[in-house]
């Protein structure tokens, strides 16, 4: 029995993503205006009636760029996810399960990854790959390897050892069906914990190298890229670095209560 | 009992939780006397280990005392603050625990552990509680005490640890020792060497010791007096020899019929059926009313008084109504 | 090469002033009075002058190299420009005025170069500045003491005499109306080639110290050979700030005097506490079209394009309405080659576009690839201003951002490329500036081909006088025009913001900063 | 000692893998350095000089190993760029990126640790749910976004603090604390959220471990068993990520340098990367590579100071 205040977090968590997903998804069909159509009469002007969200140095309306914005956040949140997510289990699972030689070699590889301060190691991917929306995937995704592959390597190593497993292993069941069978499915709320971490993390890395104008470029609609074109205007329109640092926060915030809140129901359950 | 060193005295310890209050302790008198040992055995789940724990002050942040008086000594632990608990604990009374892979500071050095007790409560200079540790250690029977002095937790065995417990326990020089289960988590080799640690110490100290465990075997070697308890209450009490041979509750004759016991071998262990109710599923009634064989319509309603029988007393409607004057 | 990549606007164009590897270069403006000022140039000198004092000046970009030889970076070239001084100078109108040299003769085949030096010019070292030090420094430059040609315009030189220790001769292989204005270069100590550390030169200011990515710290050389141009200054200090933000919020603090390129946000938040000097930059910023790619090749389509971009919308919106609206590759900033009325020619007209997109078969548009360097918000943002105003006649612009340095290779280099932005800043020579649309040019990556034009480009580099020069380089840039080889979108104004009580500045056709004139008030 | 035999193989590993991923990577990059450096007028033979001046015609591994051995002899080579020796500039750099990694792990630990503790020890389901929402806050907000939120409030609306550039120590030590603190708390504040949540919950961890029943029953105060039993139980899993910090602080002072015009290594490293100047980048990153690896290294000596679990084992 979970007594209720403990949950309120999860509760936001979910309540922001929740949120935020709706207001992507509307995106797709709605924006109170064109997001990108030009209005030199009313460049940076404040947040009104109008524009709730004030318009830019373009005067483009912001909210509209900024729910825009939302789908390369979760295209990138999403597809850095599936990239480390993918090549973390490949290589934790075959690390945790057969151990040894392969292990060792593999988590040296992690650890390599590890010795690049994050946004170090995204910054070299990214510019070898050219500033843009893929390459910016692709790095985040790599970058978030090292955290599934060492969750996924930590939990086979320690299911392994359960009777359950032990049973398949003696009945002679291939690796692979011992693996996706009776480990992974044991192991999905550590996986989903992680995933909702690194999505919110990967959406602040994005916002941070499009920031540094490494990420994504225009015209694909980025947070961080707005952010970027909002600092000369930080004192004359302040509501434009405002609003958008905002919701880049709140977005990294409900992710991380998300995968916060899960981690604590499955810990009070056990 | 005048001479008694402990008295406890209707003691009530309940639990709250965001739904209510429920009690864990009903109603537990007791007393230890000078130089005597006192039992309480029980299922996991009974309490004893609560017990041990309201002796000793430390009760879980969501348990609190609701009734009733701890005479030590002529003072009432009840109504200490933190701070005058602080000065008894280590010093008046302490305390011995099951696990002793745990219950040791895994940083700390050995020698320093256990002269926490006296750093605490004593104004020894540090070459006397140097060697006064070194002495109990070896008196505990820890060899090479002065090497071990500057050991860590990890390098010693389990056996060795709980008598590191054991010697943080009786370097203060308490008047009374709680031991919690101090051989369960032992190989059995190892918990015989222990028992016979206590057997001597009882013998050598002459101290006062409540003893928890649920092995009627340690209770036997160790202890004068028992008490049985379930689901929070004390069903019955009395010397040792009383309740091993004449056991009159239900579940303490239950508990008998369940030792392990050569004369028995090849026969199929005994066990009680059911399980101890949990705290929120316990009522006005006795108890063990759920698994009695001897269950009767008043068993569910009223929890029976305790009816004394020569060496033992006993909580059970059987014996208030076998026409036992009350 | 200096790209910061901390978000910047206007100063933006401080950037592309990089992207030429010389600025300072030959021309013939004899009369050219290019520097009009719209804000009103600085020349009240009615309040007092104050000697002494220190300037800080925020520049956006850093440092490339202090050795002037060497370095390629517009920016650093002006400030070292205080530092150093050549045979030759220009004044605010672009005209060509002696400095080191007293005068000098050409002679009437246009082969001979006779220049008599100043006999009082003496270096920060203290060595006097003599012919022998005009001949090692443009042997250098020429490549004719063994090593490669630093500079192109000298490599004309055939050969040059000293007849005395302040007469110098240099005698050209070929006939070049283009080659007087080379003589602005720096003269440099002969024999002393440490410039990168301890940089010597014969400038009112004398090199104090440079820390890198920091601050040049220069000081008021009192042993100048101009006694009347002794500087007011007591010590002059670039603050490197790549930040245009910060560089603002500095200069509220007072911690910097001058910015020399400040965006019309800036201005606003440092109200009347500054004043400002601003006008063209002769800056040309262009929005390239390959025209030997279908179906830019199409002189309709081109025009169309033309007719569509709303380049007084892209001043608005890009450089908050500063800037001079173009119409062929040239800034009215050298007014005497200027040929005014082009910037009307494609005054926006969608219906007009959209009959030249029937015409030419694109009645339903097209898909055009813009392909713009990243490290240039300004130019970023003027493609995203197109991008909207080219949906009007149905091209489907599909903007692509790459790095400078891959821009440099793919557009500019192996022309791999629909349409481009890029900004090619000034030069004092016309030749320099319209030489791009030669056919065998090989820096002419937009493809331009046209007989006549390059016709009249070599009509003016032969022309004997400047009026006839002029009439040709007018010509060239009608049929730039009329071809409309490419857009010519504007030439973005440098602002210079001064705080109160700083006089002097003025305002030159290329970057430079003259600080010999700067000066407080009382 | 065959502890350190293993450790410093290992650092040698990490460091040739380490080196030659950044040179080869960055060998990759389009774009040629000459042509960048020269601009857009140069033409072909100028840039074939300049190429040939730089050394980029000479094959790739020639110039790796020349690259690493110079290293070893303390040699970096020349920036492209500047045309200055790379170690003089990284050296005028790191003042600025080591003040603003000092400073912003100074404030964390300075902030974060006193905190956690205290707010470890206020242990109410509310303060740990209100604690729990703003730590992961904290966590969530973009340094940098958090960095302009800093400049807005600190130094525009209350003019308190410079919000660009900076003063060197040498100069003025008030001066450069007060240059470097607004920078410095923008990195440091998701760390703070993090040494807060880690502390509090190791601490709560810690207290319900049964050597601190053991000490209660010794007698010993509630500061005493914090200080003496918790806190070092606790500092175990801090050093960790005290240690995930230094890394981070470093990536993080990459965008906050760009944030505040703080010329640091940061701020040269994008610069670096986008003018293809390889001596530069390649060393710098080596460098800070080196720094997270050594940290780590360090990290793990500190380990075997606190738990002599670790000690023991060799």
């Amino acid at each position: 029995m979970m007594t209720k205040p403990k949950s309120i977090p999860l509760f936001i968590g979910i309540s922001l993503v929740v949120t935020i997903s709706i207001t992507m998804l509307i995106s797709f069909f709605y924006t109170p205006y064109d997001p990108n159509e030009i209005h030199s009469a009313s460049r940076l002007s404040s947040p009104s009636a109008e524009h709730l969200f004030g318009t830019d140095n373009f005067g483009r309306d912001i909210l509209s760029r900024i729910m825009e914005g939302s789908q390369t956040a979760f295209l990138t949140g999403f597809s850095a996810v599936s990239i480390g997510l993918t090549v973390g289990l490949v290589i934790g699972a075959c690390a945790g399960y057969f151990e040894g030689w392969l292990d060792e070699l593999l988590m040296r590889f992690v650890d390599a990854l590890l010795a690049f301060p994050g946004i170090l190691l995204a910054i070299m991917l990214v510019s070898v790959f050219e500033p843009g929306m893929g390459s910016t995937i692709v790095a985040l995704g790599i970058m978030s390897i090292p955290t599934f592959a060492r969750i996924i390597r930590g939990s086979i190593i320690q299911y392994k050892k359960f009777d359950f497993v032990q049973a398949s292993i003696a009945k002679g069941a291939g690796s692979l069906r011992i693996i996706f069978r009776h480990l992974l499915p044991n192991i999905t709320s550590p996986i989903l914990v992680a995933a909702s971490l690194s999505f919110s993390g990967s959406v602040l890395a994005e916002s941070g190298l499009s920031y540094l104008g490494l990420g994504v470029q225009p015209p694909d609609p980025s947070w961080g890229r707005m952010l970027k074109e909002a600092q000369p205007y930080i004192t004359s329109a302040p509501w434009y670095v405002i609003t958008t640092g905002l919701v880049i926060t709140l977005m990294v915030l409900g992710f991380n209560l998300l995968g916060d809140g899960i981690r604590d129901s499955n810990d009070n359950r056990a | 009992m005048t001479d008694a060193l402990l008295t406890i005295d209707d003691v009530n310890v309940s639990f709250r939780f965001s739904d209510g209050h429920y009690p864990a302790l009903n109603h537990i008198s007791f007393s230890v006397s000078q130089n005597e040992v006192v039992g309480i055995v029980g299922e996991s789940g009974c309490g004893k280990s609560l017990t041990a724990r309201t002796i000793m002050g430390i009760l879980p942040d969501n348990a609190m005392l609701s009734q009733g008086s701890i005479m030590f000594d002529d003072t009432d632990l009840a109504r200490l603050d933190e701070q005058e608990w602080q000065a008894i604990r280590g010093r008046r009374i302490s305390m011995i625990f099951q696990e002793p892979m745990t219950s040791l500071n895994p940083l700390l050095t050995i020698g320093r552990q256990i002269e926490e007790v006296l750093k605490k409560h004593t104004k020894k200079t540090k070459r006397d509680m140097k060697a006064k540790t070194i002495s109990v250690m070896n008196s505990v029977g820890l060899p090479r005490a002065e090497a071990l002095y500057k050991s860590y937790p990890h390098h010693l065995s389990g056996g060795m640890r709980q008598r590191v417990v054991i010697a943080m326990a009786l370097i203060g020089e308490p008047d009374l020792i709680i031991a919690d289960e101090p051989t369960t988590a032992l190989d059995v080799t190892i918990q015989a060497q222990i028992l016979d640690l206590f057997k001597s110490l009882k013998a050598t100290r002459n101290m006062s010791m409540v003893f928890i465990s649920h092995d009627w075997g340690v209770i036997r070697s160790v202890c004068d007096r028992v008490i049985v308890m379930y689901a929070g209450r004390i069903v019955e009490e009395g010397t040792v020899e009383a309740l091993l041979q004449n056991p009159q509750h239900p579940y303490t004759k239950a508990l008998i019929q369940s030792i392990p016991d050569h004369t028995k071998k090849g026969q199929m262990l005994y066990t009680i059926p059911g399980t101890v109710p949990g705290l929120k599923e316990r009522g006005s009634g006795c108890p063990f009313a759920s698994r009695c064989q001897h269950k009767q319509a008043i068993c569910e309603q009223k929890f029976p008084e305790p009816v004394r029988m020569g060496e033992q007393s006993v909580a059970c409607h059987l014996y208030s109504e076998a026409g036992v004057l009350e | 090469m200096k790209l910061n990549l901390a978000t910047r606007t206007l100063t933006a164009l401080f950037v592309f002033i990089l992207l030429t590897a010389c600025s300072n270069t030959d021309g013939q403006n004899h009369e050219a009075n290019g520097s009009n000022s719209t804000n009103g140039q600085e020349n009240n000198h009615s309040s007092a002058e104050v000697s002494g004092g220190v300037v800080r000046i925020a520049m956006s970009t850093e440092i490339d190299n202090l050795d002037p030889y060497v370095s390629a970076a517009t920016d650093t070239m002006s400030m070292m420009d205080n530092v150093f001084d050549g045979l030759l100078d220009t004044d605010e109108s672009g005209q060509l005025v002696p400095a080191i040299a007293e005068d000098y003769d050409i002679s009437d085949d246009g082969l001979q170069y006779t220049f008599r030096l100043k006999d009082n010019v003496v270096f920060h070292d203290g060595s006097e500045l003599t012919a022998e030090d005009v001949v090692y420094s443009y042997e250098k430059l020429a490549g004719l003491n063994g090593g490669e040609p630093i500079s192109s315009q000298f490599e004309i030189i055939e050969k040059i005499e000293t007849p005395s220790d302040f007469e110098v001769i240099i005698h050209l292989k070929e006939r070049s109306s283009a080659f007087l204005a080379a003589n602005i270069r720096p003269i440099l100590p002969a024999d002393y080639d440490n410039h990168s550390e301890k940089p010597i030169g014969a400038g009112p200011f004398k090199f104090e110290s440079y820390v890198v990515g920091q601050e040049l710290k220069l000081k008021r050389n009192d042993d100048y050979y101009d006694v009347d141009k002794i500087p007011f200054l007591d010590e002059v200090q670039f603050k490197i700030m790549p930040d245009p933000e910060s560089s603002i919020l500095a200069m509220q603090a007072g911690e910097i005097d001058i910015i020399p390129g400040i965006s019309a946000q800036g201005l606003l938040q440092l109200g009347d506490q500054v004043k400002t000097v601003s006008g063209p930059q002769n800056m040309v910023q262009i929005m390239a079209l390959n025209n030997s790619v279908e179906p830019l090749n199409q002189k309709e389509v081109r025009q169309a394009i033309n007719l569509a971009v709303d380049k007084d919308m892209i001043i608005e919106t890009v450089s908050d309405g500063d800037g001079i609206k173009l119409g062929s590759n040239f800034s009215p900033a050298m007014d005497f080659y200027y040929e005014a009325g082009l910037e009307d020619v494609y005054a926006t007209n969608i219906a007009e576009a959209k009959k030249l997109m029937k015409a030419a078969g694109y009645e339903d548009g097209f898909e055009l690839e813009l392909t713009v360097p990243s490290d240039y918000q300004f130019h970023v943002d003027t493609a995203q201003v197109i991008v909207e105003q080219l949906k009007e006649i149905d091209i489907d612009v599909d903007l692509k951002l790459i790095e400078f340095s891959s821009w440099l290779e793919n557009v500019y280099t192996d022309e791999q490329y629909e349409a481009t932005i890029i900004g090619f800043t000034g030069k004092l020579d016309p030749y320099e500036i319209l030489r791009r649309y030669v056919t065998d040019y090989k820096r002419n990556f937009i493809n331009f081909e046209h007989a006549q034009y390059d016709e009249r480009i070599d009509q003016a580099l032969k022309a004997t006088n400047p009026t006839e020069m002029a009439r040709m380089y007018k010509d060239a840039q009608s049929i730039l025009t009329e071809e409309a080889a490419s857009v010519f979108i504007m030439d973005p104004y440098r602002t210079i913001a001064m705080t109160n009580g700083l006089e002097g500045m003025k305002m030159y056709p290329i970057q430079k900063f003259n600080l010999e004139d700067v000066h407080y008030t009382e | 000692m065959r502890y350190f035999a293993y450790k410093f193989s290992s650092f040698l590993m990490t460091f040739i893998l380490v080196s030659v991923i950044i040179f080869f990577v960055f060998q990759m990059l389009p774009g040629n350095p000459a042509h960048i450096i020269l601009g857009l007028d140069a033409d072909e033979q100028q840039i074939r000089n300049l190429e040939i001046e730089l050394g980029l015609d000479r094959p790739l591994p020639e110039r790796y190993f020349d690259w690493v051995t110079g290293i070893f002899q303390g040699d970096m080579g020349e920036s492209l760029r500047y045309q200055l020796p790379v170690a003089d500039i990284i050296q005028d750099r790191l003042p600025v990126t080591l003040s603003l990694t000092v400073l912003s792990l100074l404030l964390t630990v300075v902030i974060g640790l006193p905190l956690g503790l205290y707010i470890a020890q206020k242990d109410g389901k509310w303060t740990s749910i209100v604690l729990s929402i703003l730590t992961q806050l904290g966590i969530s907000i973009p340094s940098f976004w958090f960095g302009f939120m800093l400049i807005l409030l600190f130094g525009v609306v209350l003019s308190l603090f410079p919000t660009y550039g900076y003063v060197p120590w040498s100069e003025s030590f008030f001066g450069a604390l007060k240059s470097f603190f607004l920078p410095s708390l923008a990195i440091a504040i998701s760390n703070i959220a993090v040494v807060i949540r880690y502390l509090r919950n190791t601490i709560l961890d810690q207290a319900k471990m049964d050597y601190v029943r053991t000490a209660q029953c010794k007698g010993l105060s509630e500061k005493a068993i914090m200080y003496g039993h918790i806190l070092r139980n606790g500092l175990i899993p801090i050093l960790t990520i005290l240690g995930l910090t230094i890394a981070d602080t470093l990536g993080g002072s990459i965008i906050i340098e760009n944030v505040f015009a703080l010329p640091g290594l940061g701020n040269l490293l994008i610069q670096s990367i986008t003018s293809r100047d390889f001596p530069l980048v390649q060393t710098m990153i080596l460098y800070l590579s080196i720094i997270v690896v050594t940290i780590n290294f360090i990290v793990d000596l500190l380990y075997r100071l606190v738990d002599p679990r670790i000690r023991s084992k060799g």
